[in-house]
């Protein structure tokens, strides 16, 4: 496999500390600690989205709407053309009516807004999320943080782990782990 | 019996083109060419391939002998027409003369002479041993009895017959199962002739038929139904108009539906009520007596209104009345026949009605002696009762039976009788029921195959010639008697010299002008016989009808409007064509009165057994106030039991309800008396009938008399043809925008805009139209289980809505011919998902059929309900649900497509014939001009109802019948914009109720 | 208030599992059942090959009944699909928390709704081999669809809506395989692996999903109204009377949720008692459903009404005809069955003892879908049948086992597809359910909150 | 193969014959040698419009004489290829062996069954009349191919729906539907 691939799919291990938690205001606390630590680039792991998270976190908002909005405006378009150049391509009257006539259009046009529109956001969080997501290469993970534990990994070269580790079980991790 | 022969077989015998072939291939949807190319091996001079040739000929299917035009494709008949021409017909056609193609290309057919072998089952055989066999009987039966029994034929073939019989020593017999017997007894008795004088409908000024169904079955239906049009039909222009229509008989037939006025006299008091009428009319000098009416005097003494009232059930009042409408109207015209004049006192009837014309002075102005019309010069009922008691004694050897088929029409008697007779040769076309019980069948050709004439009345002479290869081995009868009289040449020859005889001079110009014209027509109409009243008047209405039994019941069998005597039963399309009154089609039914239904605890469809001295039928009921509460009607031409898979084991044969005994006049009764039991059976019947009354929704408009005429141009008796106030300003938008479609694509520039005036004054509800479109744009037969579910195709359907008095009877009916409407503004084209419906520039709504995916929206959209969908592959070779199988595929019109299943289909205005005459104009730099173009429907309206043209024309004449203030559109308060303008029938009556 | 709903017992750990449990190795009742549906459909595929080699006539249609049971089925699913998408597109954005309990079944309900629905169109043409026809594509003869025909926006509609409907679906599903990925072993543990795309509910995660599932939802919301409403206008374009109605779009809508969440009840009752989610499914999400219903019936009942005033108000004698035809026509029975299902049954969802109690609610929701499908039945064939404008055109319709065939199959392929799913997937949502818990706080967080 | 056989033993003049002609004659249709290598279905006959329409400069409506009145344009009858052919016999062996099964059908009265090869499906409509009215006489090559120089005909345009479409708009004239198909 060349090499960018290689470093997408198949990032090397970070190393670094994971702390894994029982308890949601003891994430929270930690995550303070970090930033007062002047870390950012730590990831945290829940079994749900808490607001709680976000707000300590205060990361700016999702570009996921962007997407959202031009494949909407995107699908608009595409239904106008799509119905009106199709209409006047081969001319045939029906029922009295306009070759072109809009009002009926609005349907196609609507349903092609929301068509693309639904299908550029989904585009948006794949690639936001998953994919985007990994950029930080492979971080260390626990199963239990789909079920109901939460977790913390802190990117950390050996010689500053120990300082991590210690940072984490004061916040109140249950467990610390190293990698 | 028919074994089929594949199509290859046909193409070499027709010597069709590749084109031929590959439009008679090709007919069906989806790209299936043919492979194989088969040139002619000479090209007949006067057949262009892809064009059709029209050849004159003659109609055989009754004998009015109306003048046909054949279309001609690639040496395959695939449409009759009417020969303009045609004293008799006027180029206009009824749906059994369009039927009569289904009888050449008939799958039952008989495709070569079969013979009865030892074990009694029947054989094929080749015409040469045929041959052989029959002139050996034939010289064994020398002087023991040879009888030629043949259907009316007034024909150079006739004459052959009786030349060869009479050389044999043998006798010809002619006979018709509805002869007209009466009207010859009851003419010797009024005038002292049995000839049958012709009627003058087109120039009378008020109608008085008593039980004569002139528009359906009586004599000369064609000719008759255009004549009556011409004087019943309200027409702004003609002061005389409308001639009022009285109809009495004890039930409304197609002919009965047309009237004004329907009087139910009791069944044979007919003549009674005449009578009454003459002697109001002598007694109140009401017409200029006529100098021996004298001699009336003690006749009518005993009919005084107030004497006849009780009897004929008919108030004093109403016979005063029509008495005096009928004389005030200076030009009345009464009519017996039918029903009337099959009763027992039948005679006595169509005397009674005589002496009635004779009072008002009718005879010699509109009933004219002279003619004297060949269909009466048939053998009367009591010659072919003596021929069966012969041949039940044995002094019959040998039996001939051509055109005839009186196994079925007498059953019972007839073919006892056979079973003596030594033997039995049959030249029919199919195994029907005499040729089943016949020893050796000669097929006949098709009349469209074979030379022949006929000579309907004096002055006509139809000329037949063979239009076609014969379809199958086959051989004309003319032929084989020359062959048994061991005389040169053939038959084609023989007429020639008969024509020779008659045509001394410059014979060949006169022979080749009658092939063009279809026969030679005598310029001035023959010479009027002037009739003096008989010697002896008072044997009339002598005859008092027979007092009704206390539960037997009045049975009346009359003759089926297309099925007639059952000789159209193997025709789909006629078995598919629903009876214009009671819109049953596929079987036989009995008319029951309401009341009558209560009293007995009947349901439309419950099976009534019908015992009469005779035999014994079950018919399922149909419920209507169309028939007098004391009466049973019964159609006949269902319940064959042989004859073809169409026409076979079908319901019940009315005929054997009848007797075979001769009456006074030496005619067939028939009307018997029968006993009426319900035996719980019950059926769906098979009927296109959706509501017997309009209901006021706009679909058809009825004037009363008055009020027609006190129409001016402008004017707008229907309300809703203005546009609503509310609506004005939408329209008007509409309007507006209507200018993008003439600037867009094809769109741009002049086109025409097709459209159809409709007359339902005319109008009678025959059916002819339907038949013909049938024929034009090959719609399939589907047949009784699908009709019955309402799958049946006819794209075009006549709707008969009762018109009623205030007691809720039936006063006649007005029938609509409802088909597509080529609507402006078509709710079915904008709901189409592929563009398979749209509006073509020049007006119609185009079908596309092979575009068609068949969501069938359009027809849920369709307010008029006029389009139809393929739910089978009724084309398939050997289907289930195959509408032509062979040969009958051979009429399929190679300019229609076939439709395939799963695609919705309907009237386009023939829109082959439109193309076709736009070809023909733009070939010869032109124009298409105002009457190029005729539907098919048009063409064959033998009331002339309908015309076709270009509204976007000024001087078309649809655009002027547009016009007429008569005029509306169907439920025009949809803002459709049809194309189809019907004007509103007019009635006599001044308060027309749509019931 | 969203905490309070439910009972305070329930821990992730036990969401999570007993969720997962669902997920275990099917019993015979289920392969009988699956089995069941299999069978319908095979009568179904029989019977579309029937209609295939021989054409739609063996179906019962009779002139002017051109549209009838395969129709009618078609806008049945449609409107059983509506309900999913609501509860979890509409009350998403309202942020009712008691859906999370039941959307992800009312969903997978909609996504093989449509999925059945979408076949009858296909089915009920008369040349089904040409359906692409109906599709814009670029071909060899220059020729287009037609835009104006209702019949395409139905196809417009009904695809995005199914396209919409799925990635919804899949979307909600992702953290929930995640967490069951994590449970499971061996060849589903690689499965689930493959189909969680990875998803690990790190922050970065969290952040784009919450805000995609927000949009989505925010566009699935008037998607759910348009489509029915555009199936509506199938009809309401058209003039027939009984059809051509302005009121149809609101009305078809509020039928659909109504028959949507008849379905979601018949659906989650045997699922609640057959899993054991009592716990999580418990008596107050059938509550708010019920209600849900009664909503929705009683715009259908008033619905019914104004249908009928009008058409007495207007004064249009075909109008008149063709209500008139309804009532007391040969198919009186159709109509009352509709009236009394989805006009008189709702009423008894006012008393409370009648939505808490289980039992009631799940014949109530059964004799909703048969008066919704009746409400359809009534709507297409019998307006087509008692033909008001013609007088003379008019017809009894009698369906055949061509219908009744095509109509069992297609509730045969329904219940596949989603028997399927509830074994393979969780059929309650695992971590929206999480959602509405209180979150695991330590003693300290406890005592200062 | 039995033709390359006959025609090896042509005279010299005869094969080499048309190389010799100058160019400036009228177009000659080949010798063909191996038919088995020409494009198209074979038919009963190896008749030759190259040779017929081609080099003797046959018209088209000489044969398919219904083609300028008429929608179909027909096939000649026996009796018109007998017409010629039972005073032409033919210059090579090849020739004559295949005018000689001409003058055979003719005696047996047994019409060949040519191959088709330009077929429209049955709901299309192609009014040939109008189109050679619109035309000109020597239209047919339009849509049948240089049938003048066809040994044996082929089909040479698509004959399919967009084919017909665009030559119309190409012409300006209707594209209607109706007018094609009913």
């Amino acid at each position: 496999m060349p090499k960018p691939f290689n470093d997408i799919f198949r990032p090397p291990p970070t190393p670094g500390v994971l702390g894994i938690f029982q308890y949601l205001d003891a994430t929270l606390e930690a995550i303070k600690k970090l930033r007062a630590a002047g870390h950012t680039d730590f990831t945290v792991y829940s079994p749900i989205p808490r607001h709680e998270i976000e707000d300590a976190l205060d990361q700016p908002v999702s570009p996921v709407r962007m997407f959202t909005l031009i494949g909407g405006i995107a699908g608009c378009a595409i239904g106008a053309w799509l119905t009106l150049w199709m209409s006047y391509d081969w001319p045939l009257v029906v029922g009295g009516k306009p070759v072109g006539s809009v009002p009926p259009y609005v349907v196609i046009m609507f349903e092609m807004t929301i068509l693309f529109g639904a299908l550029s956001t989904i585009l948006g969080i794949l690639f936001n999320a998953v994919f985007a997501a990994r950029r930080g290469g492979k971080i260390q993970y626990d199963p239990r943080f789909t079920n109901d534990r939460f977790g913390i990994f802190v990117p950390a070269s050996s010689q500053e782990a120990g300082k991590m580790e210690s940072l984490l079980r004061e916040a109140g991790a249950e467990e610390v782990r190293r990698g | 019996m028919t074994d089929s022969i594949d199509r290859r077989r046909f193409l070499k015998v027709l010597g069709v083109t590749g084109a031929g072939a590959a439009a008679l291939s090709s007919c069906g949807i989806g790209p299936e060419p043919t492979e194989k190319l088969i040139p002619y091996l000479i090209q007949p001079e006067d057949q262009i391939p892809g064009t059709a040739t029209y050849y004159a000929t003659t109609c055989r299917e009754c004998a009015a002998g109306c003048g046909v035009q054949v279309r001609v494709r690639e040496g395959r008949a695939v449409k009759l027409e009417g020969n303009p021409d045609s004293p008799i017909n006027r180029g206009r056609l009824c749906a059994r003369g369009q039927a009569a193609i289904q009888g050449l290309y008939n799958p039952d057919r008989l495709t070569r002479p079969m013979v009865r072998n030892a074990t009694g089952t029947f054989e094929a055989i080749d015409w040469d041993g045929a041959m052989q066999r029959l002139s050996a009987k034939v010289a064994a039966a020398r002087g023991k009895g040879i009888v030629f029994l043949t259907g009316a034929e007034q024909s150079s073939f006739g004459d052959l017959v009786d030349e060869w019989t009479a050389q044999v020593g043998g006798r010809r017999l002619s006979y018709e199962p509805f002869g007209f017997e009466a009207l010859r007894a009851g003419n010797r008795m009024a005038f002292g002739t049995a000839a049958l004088p012709t009627y003058d409908f087109a120039n009378a000024k008020y109608l008085l038929s008593f039980g004569a169904d002139f528009l359906d079955t009586w004599l000369s239906p064609v000719e008759f139904q255009n004549g009556f049009s011409r004087s019943h039909a309200f027409d702004a222009g003609r002061p005389a108009s409308m001639a009022k229509f009285v109809y009495v008989g004890p039930r409304l037939s197609l002919t009965g539906m047309n009237a004004d006025e329907w009087i139910a006299a009791r069944a044979g008091t007919e003549g009674t009520l005449a009578l009454a009428m003459a002697q109001v009319i002598v007694s109140q000098r009401l017409a200029k007596v006529p100098a021996d009416a004298s001699r009336l005097a003690g006749l009518l003494a005993r009919h005084t209104p107030r004497a006849v009232a009780e009897v004929t059930g008919v108030e004093q009042a109403a016979i005063v009345r029509l008495a005096t409408e009928f004389a005030n109207s200076k030009g009345g015209l009464a009519i017996a026949g039918g029903m009337a004049a099959q009763y027992p006192n039948g005679a006595e009837i169509v005397a009674a009605v005589n002496i009635l014309n004779y009072a008002a002075g009718a005879v010699g102005s509109l009933v004219k002696f002279g003619a004297d019309l060949a269909i009466g010069r048939t053998n009367t009922f009591a010659d072919l009762a003596s021929l069966i008691s012969d041949m039940a004694a044995g002094k019959v050897a040998l039996l001939f039976v051509y055109g005839a088929n009186p196994a079925y029409s007498l059953p019972g008697a007839f073919p006892q009788a056979l079973g003596k007779v030594g033997y039995k040769v049959s030249f029919s076309s199919y195994m029907d029921e005499t040729a089943a019980a016949c020893d050796l069948i000669l097929p006949d050709h098709h009349p469209l195959e074979q030379w022949g004439d006929s000579r309907p009345r004096a002055g006509v002479i139809a000329l037949q010639q063979p239009v076609v290869q014969p379809v199958f081995d086959t051989r004309h009868t003319g032929d084989v008697v020359l062959r048994l009289a061991g005389r040169p040449g053939t038959f084609q020859d023989y007429v020639q010299s008969k024509w020779r005889a008659r045509q001394k001079t410059n014979f060949d110009q006169q022979w080749m002008d009658a092939l063009a014209r279809g026969g030679v027509y005598a310029e001035s109409p023959p010479a009027t016989r002037a009739v003096r009243l008989a010697a002896s008047l008072d044997s009339i209405g002598a005859a008092a009808p027979a007092a009704s039994a206390a539960q037997d019941q009045e049975v009346i069998v009359f003759p089926h409007p297309v099925l007639h005597d059952g000789r159209g039963a193997n025709k789909p399309w006629l078995q598919e064509l629903p009876d214009p009154v009671s819109k049953i089609a596929w079987h036989s039914w009995v008319e029951v009165h309401p009341d009558t239904a209560a009293k007995w605890g009947l349901a439309t469809g419950d099976f009534l057994l019908l015992k009469s001295p005779f035999g014994a039928q079950k018919f399922p009921a149909w419920i209507t106030r169309s028939v007098r509460p004391d009466v049973l009607a019964v159609p006949t031409g269902q319940g064959h039991s042989a004859y073809g898979r169409y026409a076979q084991d079908r319901s019940a044969n009315a005929f054997e309800l009848l007797g075979t005994q001769v009456n006074s006049y030496g005619g067939r009764t028939f009307a018997v008396r029968a006993s009426a039991t319900k035996t719980g059976e019950h059926r769906k019947i098979v009927t296109t009938e959706g509501s017997p009354r309009e209901r006021g929704r706009g679909t058809v408009e009825v004037l009363g008399l008055a009020r027609a005429k006190g129409l001016h141009a402008g004017d707008h008796p229907f309300h809703y043809e203005e546009t609503p106030e509310y609506a004005s300003g939408a329209v008007e938008w509409w309007g507006e925008r209507q200018h993008e479609k003439a600037s867009i694509g094809n769109y741009q520039g002049d086109h025409p805009r097709w459209g159809l005036a409709i007359d339902l004054s005319k109008c009678t509800g025959c059916a002819a139209c339907v038949t013909a479109c049938y024929a034009e744009n090959n719609l399939a037969t589907v047949g009784e289980q699908l009709m019955q579910r309402g799958r049946e195709m006819s794209w075009m359907r006549l709707e008969r809505y009762w018109l009623t008095d205030e007691k809720g009877e039936p006063q006649g009916a007005v029938n609509s011919p409802m088909l597509c409407q080529q609507c402006g503004n078509a709710p079915c084209e904008p709901v189409c998902p592929v563009f398979a419906a749209y509006h073509t520039p020049d007006g119609l709504n185009g079908q596309v059929y092979n575009r068609c995916v068949g969501t069938r929206y359009c027809s849920n959209n369709c307010p008029y309900k006029v389009r139809y969908f393929n739910w089978f592959n009724y084309a398939e070779r050997g289907g289930e649900w195959e509408a032509w199988p062979e040969p009958l595929s051979m009429l399929l019109n190679p300019d229609v497509t076939v439709r395939e299943k799963g695609v919705m289909e309907k009237c386009t205005f023939c829109v082959q014939r439109i193309r076709g005459a736009q070809n023909q104009a733009r070939l010869q730099d032109r124009n298409v001009r105002d009457g190029d173009i005729m539907t098919a429907c048009q063409q064959t309206c033998p009331s002339e109802a309908i015309v076709f043209g270009d509204l976007n024309d000024r001087h078309s004449r649809v655009y002027e019948l547009a016009g007429n203030p008569r005029g509306y559109h169907v439920l025009a308060g949809l803002n459709t914009k049809p194309a189809i303008t019907y004007l509103a029938r007019v009635v006599a009556q001044e308060t027309p109720s749509h019931g | 208030m969203a905490e309070a709903r439910t009972s305070t017992r329930l821990t992730y750990d036990y969401v999570t599992r007993t969720i997962a449990r669902t997920l275990g190795a099917p019993t015979r009742g289920y392969f009988l059942l699956l089995g069941a549906a299999v069978g319908l459909l095979g009568i179904g595929i029989i019977t579309l090959l029937f209609l295939l080699r021989y054409g739609l006539g063996l179906a019962g249609y009779s002139h002017p009944v051109y549209w009838a049971v395969f129709i009618t089925c078609f806008v049945f699913w449609v409107g059983i699909a509506h309900s999913g998408t609501l509860i979890s597109a509409i009350l998403f954005l309202f942020r009712s928390g008691w859906r999370t309990a039941v959307y992800r079944t009312a969903e997978a309900m909609t996504v093989f709704a449509v999925m059945t629905a979408g076949l009858f169109p296909l089915i009920h043409i008369g040349r089904q081999w040409y359906f692409y026809w109906l599709i814009p594509y670029p071909n060899e003869r220059g020729l287009w669809p037609n835009f104006k025909s209702p019949l395409i926006w139905d196809e417009f509609a009904i695809g995005t809506y199914f396209t919409v409907s799925t990635v919804f679906l899949i979307m909600g599903l992702i953290p929930d395989i995640a967490a069951v990925r994590d449970l499971a072993t061996g060849w589903r543990r690689k499965l689930y692996g493959i189909t969680s795309l990875g998803w690990t509910g790190a922050n970065e995660q969290w952040r784009h999903y919450t805000r995609g599932y927000l949009y989505l939802a925010a566009l699935a919301t008037p998607l759910v109204l348009s489509v029915h409403s555009v199936v509506s206008w199938d009809f309401a374009m058209a003039l027939v009377p009984g059809w051509h109605a302005t009121l149809f779009a609101p009305y078809f809508v509020a039928g659909a949720i109504y028959s949507g969440v008849g379905l979601v009840i018949t659906l989650l009752v045997p699922i609640r008692r057959l899993f054991h989610l009592e716990e999580i499914i418990t008596v107050d999400h059938f509550e708010n459903l019920a209600k849900l219903c009664l909503l929705t019936g009683s715009i259908v009942s008033f619905s019914y009404l104004t249908e009928n005033f009008v058409a007495w108000f207007s004064g249009n004698a075909a109008e008149r005809a063709a209500f008139w035809y309804r009532a007391f026509g040969p198919y009186w029975w159709a109509s009352w069955t509709m009236n009394i299902c989805n006009g008189l049954l709702p009423w008894l969802l006012w008393s409370k003892k009648v939505r808490t109690n289980i039992t009631a609610l799940f014949v109530i929701s059964i004799f909703v879908n048969i008066g919704m499908w009746f409400e359809r039945y009534v709507i297409i064939v019998v307006s087509l049948a008692g033909e008001p404008f013609e007088p003379w055109a008019n017809a009894v319709y009698n369906p055949t086992w061509a219908d009744w065939g095509i109509m069992a199959g297609s509730f045969g392929w329904f219940f596949m597809w989603f028997l399927l799913f509830v074994k393979n997937f969780p059929a309650v949502s695992i971590s929206e359910v999480k959602e509405v818990l209180p979150p695991p706080r330590s003693k300290a967080a406890k005592v200062r909150a | 193969m039995v033709l390359w056989i006959l025609a090896s033993l042509l005279p010299p003049a005869v094969v080499f014959g048309q190389q010799a002609q100058p160019a400036s004659q009228r177009y000659r249709a080949p010798v063909v040698n191996d038919t088995g290598s020409l494009k198209g279905p074979r038919q009963p006959i190896f008749f030759r419009h190259d040779i017929h329409a081609g080099q003797d400069q046959i018209p088209c409506m000489y044969c398919h004489s219904s083609a300028a009145v008429s929608s179909e344009p027909g096939l000649p009858s026996l009796q018109t290829c007998f017409g010629c052919h039972q005073v032409v016999g033919g210059s090579t062996p090849s020739h004559q062996a295949e005018i000689k099964k001409v003058r055979d059908a003719w005696r047996d009265k047994k019409p060949p069954e040519w191959v088709r090869i330009h077929a429209l499906p049955g709901f299309a409509r192609f009014p040939h009349m109008r189109h050679i009215k619109a035309l000109g006489a020597q239209s047919c090559t339009t849509c049948h191919g240089d049938v003048q120089h066809m040994p044996q005909v082929y089909q040479v345009t698509t004959l399919r729906m967009g084919w017909c479409v665009r030559c119309h708009v190409e012409h300006k004239v209707t594209r209607d539907c109706s007018v094609c198909h009913y």
